[in-house]
């Protein structure tokens, strides 16, 4: 029926580079627009467009559900566990000073630490979302 | 000054949208158009200077809440129901009341743009200022995101995970199925909806024609 | 110099927004779906590329001139194929290519 | 001549009583969902225009004293317009349980259904 050849192929060229600009979105963040949950939107954008024209069970293979719910986790998770880091090295909650010897190079590792988790978090949580609307049998 | 003129521009053009979805009773049509209001919106917020809020908003708007919007349409019905004749007269009063107030309130707020305004004298004056030494990156906006205000986007990035949840509790998640047992059942992601015949064949209730359905 | 790019900028924007206009009436006027397809696809490549090598010309040798030649290689790859996407959905969909039917009858159907 | 310098708030909350208006006076749920987030987004423009700042730039910090927009908007919005459509998708998954459960989006038909219980 309907096979999308051109679609399948145009879109095998460019869901690397889509990625690609998502990963540079997430880490270039700090000297342009930018950062975890634009760069999150994207990657799982990219994926969504794969499932969409290769379907969803070649996608479940690629990225598993139960694989994503545990990196939705991990993503906040990262992110609280920066907070409790800075703690335990004592100061408060989220002080990304604590991370270096000086302040910025603690808060860009900081940044970069917490923009990840929310990177990761975004991605897991829209592709999850997208699995669970398009596994529903539709018309029942 | 170029700027108010395409700000007007594509303000004008999502008036006009949002009127059409009001008058809209094909869905995937409002589906279409709730996405090209969402495009506009980003290219408001570009001319607003608002340049990583346009970035979300366009890939977010015009992206995922289309696709999510789609796949609800495809397990729900098409089309909405007829409507009764009639002015709705309620619906009419408590929204021009509504915006009557809203509009009443804007009269105190200062002009347009105007560097002098209240909201530019307090703590974001402090960030553009001293960001570039205390953080050190270019971007204000990352670094109030992640340092300033970490707590704040803690919270967000919880009730995301939430939001995830509360979605897969409620419709459950489809696991993977062996290879051979696809080979029954063709449809594509969206119930074989991917590229969706645009308008005039919409008298289906339901579009994810499962009697069509061949090799995928 | 300067003046040479600029001009050659302001023709290139011309030529862009004449075929953005163009594209635009033709949506409007044309009078089948796969008409109206080609009007857009063709508002899509012919009016965004001459504006996107004139900002180019404008950017000069820098990072963003290698940005805009991005945006344009994506954009020459997606818009062919959107249309493509579209006309195939609209045959498989029952619109009938040839007009042979009254052609005011079956777009018009929503409310 | 107060009326014009504030035209983008305006518009801002005309397009959000529409959406209002698609929330309260139609009965598909689907609708009012898009109705919702129509009124969302124009909240979001209201926000973003108190931003604006006339001659100002994106607040990416570079050398020379420029003037900035105000980024304080842009965070809250950022991470307001990823929870939205999170938030989103949850109204959408309970459209998808409630027509499964009484076979129809229609607001009305509902109500219906749930009296003659």
């Amino acid at each position: 029926m309907l096979h999308h050849t051109v679609l399948r192929v145009v879109s095998k060229l460019l869901i690397p580079v889509i990625m690609l600009f998502a990963l540079y979105v997430q880490f270039h963040g700090d000297y342009s627009p930018g950062g975890g949950f634009q760069a999150g939107v994207i990657f799982a954008a990219a994926i969504i467009l794969y499932a969409l024209l290769f379907g969803l069970d070649n996608t479940l293979e690629v990225l598993p559900p139960d694989l994503l719910q545990w990196t939705a986790a991990l993503g906040v998770l990262i992110f609280a566990g920066v907070g409790i880091d800075t703690v335990l090295m004592g100061g408060n909650f989220l002080d990304y000073n604590r991370l270096a010897a000086d302040g910025p190079a603690g808060q860009h590792l900081g940044i970069f630490l917490v923009e990840l988790g929310v990177g990761i978090t975004v991605t897991s949580v829209m592709l999850l979302l997208y699995y669970a609307f398009a596994g529903r049998n539709p018309g029942k | 000054m170029i700027e108010p003129v395409i700000d007007i521009l594509l303000l004008a053009f999502m008036i006009v949208i949002a009127l059409a979805v009001v008058r809209m009773r094909d869905l995937f049509g409002v589906a279409m158009l709730f996405s090209l209001f969402s495009l506009l919106s980003a290219g408001v917020f570009t001319v607003m200077d608002a340049a990583d809020v346009a970035f979300t908003e366009a890939a977010v708007g015009a992206g995922i809440s289309t696709i999510l919007m789609l796949a609800t349409l495809t397990r729900t019905a098409r089309r909405e129901r007829p409507r009764a004749k009639g002015v709705p007269i309620l619906p009419l009063t408590v929204v021009f009341i509504t915006g009557a107030l809203l509009v009443f309130g804007t009269s105190d707020l200062p002009r347009l743009g105007d560097p002098d305004a209240p909201i530019h004298q307090h703590v974001a004056d402090r960030y553009l200022q001293r960001s570039g030494e205390e953080i050190g990156i270019p971007n204000v906006v990352t670094s109030v995101l992640a340092s300033y205000r970490g707590y704040d986007t803690l919270g967000e990035t919880a009730v995301i995970f939430t939001a995830g949840i509360a979605v897969i509790a409620l419709l459950g998640l489809r696991r993977r199925r062996p290879r051979q047992e696809r080979k029954t059942d063709g449809r594509d992601a969206l119930g074989e909806t991917t590229v969706m015949p645009t308008a005039g064949m919409a008298d289906e209730r339901v579009p994810g024609r499962p009697e069509k359905g061949g090799d995928g | 110099m300067e003046a040479v790019l600029d001009i050659l900028s302001w023709i290139l924007i011309v030529i862009g927004g004449t075929f953005g206009i163009i594209g635009g009436l033709g949506i409007v006027r044309l009078p089948t779906f796969f008409t109206r397809i080609h009007a857009a696809g063709m508002t899509e490549t012919m009016c965004a590329a001459p504006i996107v090598l004139a900002m180019m010309l404008q950017a000069g040798w820098s990072l963003v001139t290698f940005k805009l030649a991005a945006i344009l290689l994506f954009l020459f790859l997606t818009s062919p194929t959107s249309s493509h996407a579209l006309a195939k959905a609209a045959l498989h969909g029952g619109v009938d290519p040839m007009a042979t039917r009254d052609p005011e009858e079956p777009e018009e159907a929503e409310g | 001549m107060r009326f014009f310098e504030l035209y983008n708030y305006q518009i801002a909350i005309f397009l959000a009583m529409i959406g209002f208006y698609v929330l309260v006076s139609r009965g598909n749920l689907v609708k009012k969902v898009a109705g919702l987030s129509m009124f969302q987004t124009s909240v979001f423009i209201l926000y973003i225009s108190m931003g604006f700042v006339q001659g100002g730039t994106v607040p990416i910090l570079v050398d020379g004293g420029r003037i900035y927009s105000n980024p304080l908007p842009h965070v809250l919005i950022l991470t307001a317009i990823v929870v939205g459509v999170a938030t989103m998708a949850v109204a959408l998954a309970l459209v998808i349980r409630i027509k499964e459960a009484y076979d129809t989006v229609e607001e009305d038909e509902i109500h219906e259904q749930d009296r003659s219980f």
